[in-house]
């Protein structure tokens, strides 16, 4: 279909959303992502049953962890469609980078969020190994 | 020399009659031997077949048994009466049983445009050129009946023919690629629906002109009479100026080949050809 | 002639069923090969003076329409100029059933529309009856006689009175009784 | 690769197959029969495989990429040990009898040696003579020496000779010394068992409809030639530009039915692919260069197929293609501008001139003089078209046994039916010869693996530029050199198509050359690619897991055309996301499992029990289940064909011979109530009435034909008036009481009922003909009945198209309705009445009928159970969902799974015949293995960090993992599906996915921002 959508969406495939890790999506914002969204079948469509069901928890559990540490939960989704939707796959692309806009860049990547991390981490000293 | 029967028909004792000049003149050049018809009687022409068929085919039939008697070849320059000549040769082939006539099937019957096309003639032709028409355009015009339908004209590129183009070539002119070639002029419709024959021989002047063409040429009285007779009332009907000399074919043959009595055939014209042909250089 | 099945707004009671065979009877053409593609109309150079299109008269015929048919004005501006008949690709001959049809009205007494033309046919047979040949002048004036339309190209034939292309005498006369034979037998068969 | 000896064992028949004819059809029947154990000669008379297909620039519905979902097939069948090529040749002759046939074959020179050339394209640099390109017919040149396309299959140039002038140049310059101007024609005999003719068709010269000015107007294109203007490998480079003056044509008209519905060309059938190619042209088009305005000119819009209606309504809503329902008479050229003028009719009747910058003329398919003159040779009956004669109820069967026909030579037909058909081709032409299996096959021997766990990651990039695919948009040499600058790579390279042949002994030379150990491609879809670029690494002593892939063409080239920079940059993030995952990728081992070599047919009709058989044929046991007490489904409602073959005296045939055959389990009364496992080891559980028992039959394979049913029309009175029935009905009642109908003089059948609304966007395909069928039979029994067919578009397709106009010479009057203007049907005491507007004359009619037929819509059966268990995706509408429109037409999504019938979709007897037979010849593949070996990647788990909290068992969705003896949690590998769900939730993570591990997957992630990697 070629449906034009940002360039700024870049796709790790994965056999099944129900093998999307909490620290897949965790490591992508550390790394500096702005937003993260897991794509799967539709509800009841899985091709692995309940995969997708099982991202969707994982994905609300992310929401949570990222609303706790300041960097909002909107910037991570869980979206379902079909194969053969690829004017729905653009849709959200363009959808999900305009929300991602609006929130602007990432706190991770600012300046001020770097300087508020190291903060924390100073904080809880060797808690991370 | 060769000889032939000739039926000019109709049409080329009046509105015509440069056309008749015009082919005595280039078969005299040519070394072919014209030999009229006694006593032929129209074809029949649109108001027979449009009215009766019996009666279109009997009228067909008539003078087709004359040329018989005469034996040969029969020339008919007119494509109206060519039409209506094959179209009876037709019927007889396919039911002879049906028709009581003298008529036995054997006259070969030759338009004029295809007859002067043929290969022999055409070698003759380039022979006989003495004046190139050189710079000339032409749009050759073919119409209708000379080409359709092909069952019964036997012409194989009915929609795009070629074999008028090939010798105004020959003759030295400029033949121009123009897809109106095989376009209707209302030619039946004459005298009766003036308005549509204005129409659309305004559409085939047009579209010369956006050719660039200088000249039209046609092997077809009504579709010479149409572009020729009617251009000053086509152009004021639609607000345009047109100046485009539509010979016939043997005209500009005549030309080329320095037949002496062309000047008499142009004069004949509505569209007066003569200011062309001096502008280009063939006439004084 | 009832109306069998079909009720055709306007055409309440004009359905003749008999009317495809009857013009398949004179002109041998299967109408009902038509798959209504308009390529015909699409082509046709006059169809645009005409009142009904020729793929809708096919349909007239194939669903009886025979009153409306007969009094178009179609059947009269065709042109005989064969553009629908070498490109049907059901391979019917319109043009030819278009003759067909004009000999089905003339014989059947229905007014005809297009009133000139018609005339101007029987004028032209006239003058092949009587002389064997056509006189252009001749047919001019007896048409216009008979059309009571004198101003009609009436500068033209001046010009072309001019240039020689119109004589005022007939040259030749031709036939003879012959031609007035194959008239006697005109309207018998095909 | 030669066969062995021909082995006769037992049975003295040969176990190889002769294929004809290398396009689509050719190659699919192929692979089918090479992977079902039978050798195979492919013989194409031209110098490459591909037909067709390989000249197309997309297809519909689905505006794939034409050589992107060919091109996997035709180096598979270029590299396939037990499929021999032989290309440059013709059938001679064919002797002997079903089983043992011997075939001569000519082969004409080629003046290369097919062995030397390494297809390096050094001799065709040097060649001085501009030739004509008919690949590009003839809208381009290239040199005398040549190879047909980028992808050809084999790879080897060609000498074409009456271009060539002999100079010698080539043959200088050749370092492999492979050409050869003493090249000779010679005879070579083989011998098979059986043969399949797939020598397709080709287009419609339109030179012989001389009124649309081909070949004598520039800007008069034909479709095919459309087809490569708008090809990325076209003459502009994929720009789409008019010839006369290589400016954007922005109004378009394409004419349809050049060629074909004609008879004064001879061709009065429908070449059935001309709608629909011209709908996706116009989208094509229009989707190349926004401002362009397509037009249609058309007389039915025949979009009969699955998925066609909606693609003709996207058309127009979507993309404002103009469709009118008129012929174009003539095109004439403007004499300066070169465009053309169009009159037609528009649809108030009024005359319309109007003109267009470029005309495409939609040529229809014609048997070629060259097919006719094979058929002849072979002695195998053509009709009068020269398409091979077949009967309905044997669609696949030519008049000598033992040949069998498939694709366009059977009849115009589409990619997909063609593939079905080929697949079926191969049933039957396997059918005969099931005994000789295997004798003349040889098994793959792959190259020892290298072990590369200890060595430091060596990766080679691949960077395609998919013609100008990615190459048009990514400045591919850009990504190659930054894929060259990032950790691990010690080689990358661009390639114009990295899943060319010769592209495959590159990246061999390359692994071998740099000592590589992983490879990564960046190209298209792992989907369709993967396999092939893995193979190729697996011959290059990889193991073929250490293969990655970036998608910068789908996901990358084809989403940001308007922007090359961005475009280029997110082609650098996908590399290095890519190359970062490489570092981290394994070799996995692939397991062995056991194929149960027995089948499971879900559906007794006319589908299930032909697939039954044709299984069983081969020589395996099926179990048929049908749900109802007796076997026949639909056709028990069906006296005849269009045709006019007897259905009933067939259908018991069919019953007799499944009942008779030992391999074959009927089981009646039966529901599927539980199903599971994978390719070649099902369970599925059956509960049958009427004592409602249970039962458990292990298969291999799943063939499911569920069919489809009449819907009950909701409206036109039906079911409130007795007058007023469905077709099937209908159809039911000639059968049953001709004497009834009999007194019937007025009927009006009402086509499109409930199909190609908004709830069923989707055309029945088979009413049209039902219409006409019983049409023609209503006729047969009362002459003098007057019957109207009110329709939207007759769709008489292919070789129907006949019988349409037997029906109009008949005196059936078909009017056309708009489908805002439906019909009315109602009761004026106690007249039926029947009203309609004629588009044709723009009037009113109304009929006093006797009785009203309505063409109701085919639905699926209630399948909607069976697809849950089954885990089969179903359409919009709830038909089963192949694995792919194009190519996979029988295929279910899962591997093992296979589907025929109206259970697919809407479609004839002779159709569901094919299909049926295609889904049985799908499903031998698998069942004629003893073993197959399952995917890599599984769930494994590092047995010491795991604490058995049970996680994993809660939360696999199909119950594999269990707790083992050493209180530790075991995942049984032949079980697991590889979804993952697993490990992401093992909260100690000592799951890890195969190939899918968290170092590998955490590396991707770490690499997605620039700056990350290392």
């Amino acid at each position: 279909m070629r449906l034009d959508y940002p360039a700024n969406i870049k796709v790790v495939r994965v056999p099944c959303t129900g093998k999307v890790d909490l620290l897949h999506i965790l490591k992508a914002f550390e790394v500096g992502v702005d937003g993260v969204y897991v794509a799967g079948c539709l509800e009841g469509e899985c091709h692995f049953l309940t995969g997708n069901l099982r991202a969707k928890k994982r994905v609300l559990y992310a929401k949570g962890l990222l609303e706790e540490v300041g960097i909002s939960g909107e910037r991570v989704a869980m979206y379902n469609l079909s194969a053969a939707e690829g004017a729905r796959f653009a849709q959200i692309a363009r959808e999900m980078t305009d929300r991602i806009r609006d929130l602007g860049p990432s706190p991770i990547r600012t300046k001020q969020g770097r300087e508020l991390r190291e903060e924390e981490e100073g904080e809880q000293g060797e808690s991370k190994q | 020399m060769k000889e032939f029967s000739y039926y000019p028909g109709c049409s080329l004792d009046g509105t015509a009659r440069e056309y008749d000049e015009s082919i005595r003149g280039v078969c005299e050049i040519l070394e072919v031997q014209l030999r009229e018809l006694d006593d032929w009687t129209c074809c029949g022409a649109s108001s027979a077949h449009c009215t009766d068929g019996h009666l279109a085919i009997e009228l067909a039939l008539r003078n087709l048994a004359l040329a018989e008697k005469g034996g040969g070849e029969l020339l008919v320059p007119c494509v109206a009466c060519y039409s209506r000549f094959k179209v009876a040769e037709k019927e007889i082939r396919e039911h002879a049983e049906e028709w009581e006539t003298a008529y036995q099937g054997k006259v070969r019957i030759r338009y004029a445009l295809d007859f002067f096309c043929e290969d022999s003639l055409i070698d003759l032709v380039r022979e006989k050129v003495v004046t190139p028409l050189s710079g000339l355009k032409v749009a050759c015009y073919y119409g209708c009946l000379s080409v359709r339908p092909p069952d019964i004209t036997r012409v194989k590129d009915y929609e795009d023919p070629e074999h008028m183009d090939r010798l105004m070539g020959i003759l030295g002119a400029e033949p121009l690629p123009w897809s109106y070639k095989t376009d209707c002029c209302g030619a039946s419709l004459v005298m009766t629906r003036t308005d549509i024959v204005r129409k659309l021989s305004h559409g085939l002047l047009d579209m010369a002109r956006e050719a660039e063409a200088d000249c039209l040429v046609t092997g077809c009285t009504m579709c010479q009479s149409n572009l020729d007779t009617r251009q000053e009332e086509i152009g004021k009907e639609f607000g345009k100026k047109y100046d485009l000399p539509v010979f016939y074919f043997t005209e500009l043959m005549g030309l080329a080949m320095g037949h002496r009595d062309v000047k008499r055939w142009f004069a004949r014209h509505l569209t007066d050809p003569m200011r062309l042909l001096s502008a280009k250089g063939l006439m004084k | 002639m009832g109306v069998k099945g079909i009720k055709i707004e306007g055409h309440a009671a004009a359905t003749d069923p008999s009317f495809l065979d009857l013009v398949a009877q004179e002109g041998g053409e299967n109408l009902l090969a038509c798959y209504q593609c308009q390529k015909c109309s699409a082509g046709c150079p006059v169809a645009y003076a005409m009142d009904i299109l020729p793929n809708q008269v096919i349909r007239m015929v194939q669903f009886g329409l025979r009153e409306r048919v007969l009094t178009s004005n179609t059947i009269w501006i065709c042109a005989s100029c064969y553009t629908c008949s070498v490109r049907c690709p059901n391979d019917i001959d319109i043009a030819k059933t278009m003759d067909v049809l004009r000999h089905i009205a003339l014989k059947s007494g229905v007014k005809l529309a297009e009133r000139d033309i018609p005339i101007f046919h029987s004028v032209f047979l006239d003058s092949i009856k009587s002389k064997g040949r056509i006189h252009e002048l001749g047919l001019i004036w007896q048409y216009k006689a008979k059309t009571r339309d004198f101003m009609k190209d009436a500068a033209l034939g001046w010009k072309m009175f001019r240039k020689g292309k119109i004589k005022l005498l007939p040259s030749k006369f031709g036939g003879g009784k012959e031609i007035r034979g194959i008239f006697s037998r005109y309207g018998k068969g095909k | 690769m030669k066969p062995m000896e021909a082995l006769e064992r037992d049975s003295g028949k040969v176990g190889a197959v002769l294929v004809v004819g290398g396009g689509i059809g050719g190659m699919q029947a192929s692979l089918d029969l090479a992977e079902a154990g039978f050798f195979v000669y492919l013989v194409d008379s031209s110098p490459a495989i591909g037909g067709y297909m390989a000249q197309l620039d997309k297809t519909f519905p689905t505006n794939d990429c034409s050589m992107c979902i060919m091109s996997p097939k035709l180096v598979e069948c270029g590299r396939h040990i037990n499929i021999r090529v032989i290309c440059n040749s013709e059938v001679e002759s064919v002797e002997g009898e079903p089983g043992n046939f011997k075939v001569s074959l000519i082969r004409r020179p080629r003046y290369i040696d097919e062995e030397k050339c390494t297809g390096c394209a050094e001799c065709s640099k040097h060649c001085p003579v501009i030739a004509i390109d008919t690949y590009n017919e003839g809208m381009s040149h290239r040199s005398a020496i040549y190879i047909k396309y980028a992808q050809a299959v084999p790879k080897v140039f060609a000498v074409d000779r009456e271009q060539c002038i002999g100079c010698g140049l080539c043959e200088r310059v050749c370092l492999a010394k492979a050409v050869n101007y003493g090249d000779r024609e010679r005879v070579e005999t083989i011998e098979v068992g059986s043969i399949i003719l797939s020598p397709g068709y080709e287009v419609f010269d339109a030179t012989e409809k001389p009124e649309f000015g081909y070949g004598v107007f520039d800007n008069v294109v034909t479709s095919i030639e459309f087809e490569r203007l708008l090809s990325a490998s076209g003459p502009y480079r994929g720009h789409l530009l008019r010839p006369s003056d290589g400016t954007i044509p922005e109004k378009i008209a394409f004419i349809q039915c050049v060629g074909s519905r004609d008879t004064t060309c001879g061709n009065d059938y429908c070449s059935s692919i001309c709608c629909m190619y011209a709908t996706k042209e116009a989208i094509i088009a229009k989707e190349h260069v926004g401002f362009i305005k397509p037009t249609i000119f058309y007389m039915d819009v025949r979009a009969h197929g699955k998925g066609f209606d909606l693609y003709f309504e996207r058309a127009k809503e979507e993309y404002g293609v103009r469709f009118i329902r008129c012929m174009v008479s003539r095109i004439r050229e403007r004499f300066k501008t070169k465009d053309l003028v169009v009159t037609y009719i528009d649809e108030a009747g009024e005359i319309k001139q109007e003109e267009f910058d470029l005309v495409v003329l939609s040529v229809g398919m014609v048997p070629s003089q060259k097919v006719i003159e094979l058929a002849k040779r072979v002695g195998v009956e053509v009709d009068r078209y020269g398409f091979c004669k077949t009967n309905s109820l044997t669609p696949l069967s030519t008049s000598r046994s033992g040949i069998y026909a498939c694709g366009a030579f059977q009849g115009p037909k589409d990619i997909p039916e063609t593939v079905a058909q080929a697949s079926g081709a191969v049933a039957c032409a396997s059918g005969v010869i099931s005994e000789a299996r295997g004798t003349l096959t040889v098994k793959k021997e792959y190259p020892e693996e290298v072990d590369v766990r200890d060595g430091e990651p060596r990766i080679g990039v691949f960077v395609c530029h998919c013609g100008i695919n990615i190459g048009g948009f990514v400045n591919v040499p850009e990504v190659m050199e930054y894929a060259r600058s990032l950790p691990n790579v010690v080689f990358a390279d661009q390639n114009l198509y990295t899943c060319s042949q010769d592209t495959q002994e590159k990246i061999k030379g390359a692994v071998e050359e740099h000592r590589l150990n992983r490879v990564v491609v960046a190209s298209c879809s792992p989907r369709t690619h993967e396999p092939l670029f893995q193979e190729t690494i697996r011959e290059a002593h990889l193991n073929k897991f250490l293969f990655e892939m970036a998608n910068i063409r789908d996901q990358c080239s084809w989403v940001h055309m308007r922007d090359k920079g961005a475009a280029t940059e997110k082609a650098k993030d996908l590399v290095r996301m890519a190359i970062a995952r490489a570092r981290f990728i394994e070799p996995l081992a692939e397991q062995s499992l056991e194929v149960i070599q027995k089948g499971l047919v879900i559906g007794g009709g006319i589908a299930g029990m032909t697939a039954a058989l044709k299984l069983a044929e081969q020589g395996f046991e099926v179990y048929l289940v049908e749900k109802e007490a007796e076997l026949g489904g639909n056709v028990r409602n069906i006296s005849s064909t269009l045709e006019g073959e007897d259905v009933q005296v067939f259908l018991e045939e069919t019953i007799a011979r499944v009942r008779e055959n030992p391999l074959i389990h009927v089981i009646t009364n039966a529901l599927v109530v539980d199903f599971s496992g994978s390719q070649g080891n099902f369970t599925t559980g059956l509960m049958i009435a009427p004592g409602m028992t249970y039962r458990k039959v292990e298969h291999g394979v799943v063939i499911v034909a569920t069919g489809a049913e009449e819907a009950r029309p909701q409206e036109y009175l039906y079911g409130q008036d007795p007058r007023v029935m469905t077709q099937m009905e209908f159809e039911e009642l000639m059968a049953k009481r001709p004497e009834e109908v009999a007194e019937k003089e007025r009927v009006v059948m009402i086509q499109c009922v409930g199909s190609r609304d908004e709830e069923r966007p989707y055309c029945s395909r088979t009413c049209c003909g039902t219409a006409i069928k019983n049409g023609l039979k209503l006729k047969e029994i009362n002459p003098q009945a007057e019957l109207h067919v009110l329709y939207r578009d007759i769709r008489t397709y292919g070789l129907m198209e006949e019988h349409y106009a037997r029906a109009r010479s008949a005196g059936i009057r078909f009017v056309h309705y708009e489908p805002e203007k439906k019909p009315g049907v109602r009761v004026d005491g106690d007249s039926l009445m029947v009203s309609f507007m004629d588009s044709i004359l723009k009037e009113r009619m109304e009929v006093n009928a006797d009785l009203v037929v309505l063409s109701s819509a085919t639905v699926p059966r209630e399948n909607e159970e069976l697809a849950k268990l089954l885990k089969i995706q179903r359409t919009a509408e709830g038909f089963f969902l192949e694995a792919h429109m194009k190519l996979r037409p029988v295929d279910l999504a899962s591997d093992g799974m296979y589907v025929c019938g109206s259970a697919h979709a809407p479609k004839l007897i002779s159709e569901t015949i094919s299909q049926a037979n295609a889904a049985a010849a799908r499903a031998s593949t698998l069942l004629s293995k003893e073993s197959i070996t399952v995917s890599g990647i599984v769930a494994r788990v590092e047995g010491d960090r795991c604490a058995a909290c049970l996680t994993c068992v809660r939360v696999c969705p199909y119950e594999v993992p269990i707790i083992n003896d050493k209180g530790e949690a075991e995942i049984e590998v032949a079980k697991c599906h590889g979804c993952g769900c697993c490990a992401a939730e093992c909260p100690a993570k000592a799951i890890q996915l195969g190939h899918y591990r968290d170092d590998q997957l955490m590396a991707k992630c770490e690499a997605l921002v620039l700056g990350e990697v290392a």
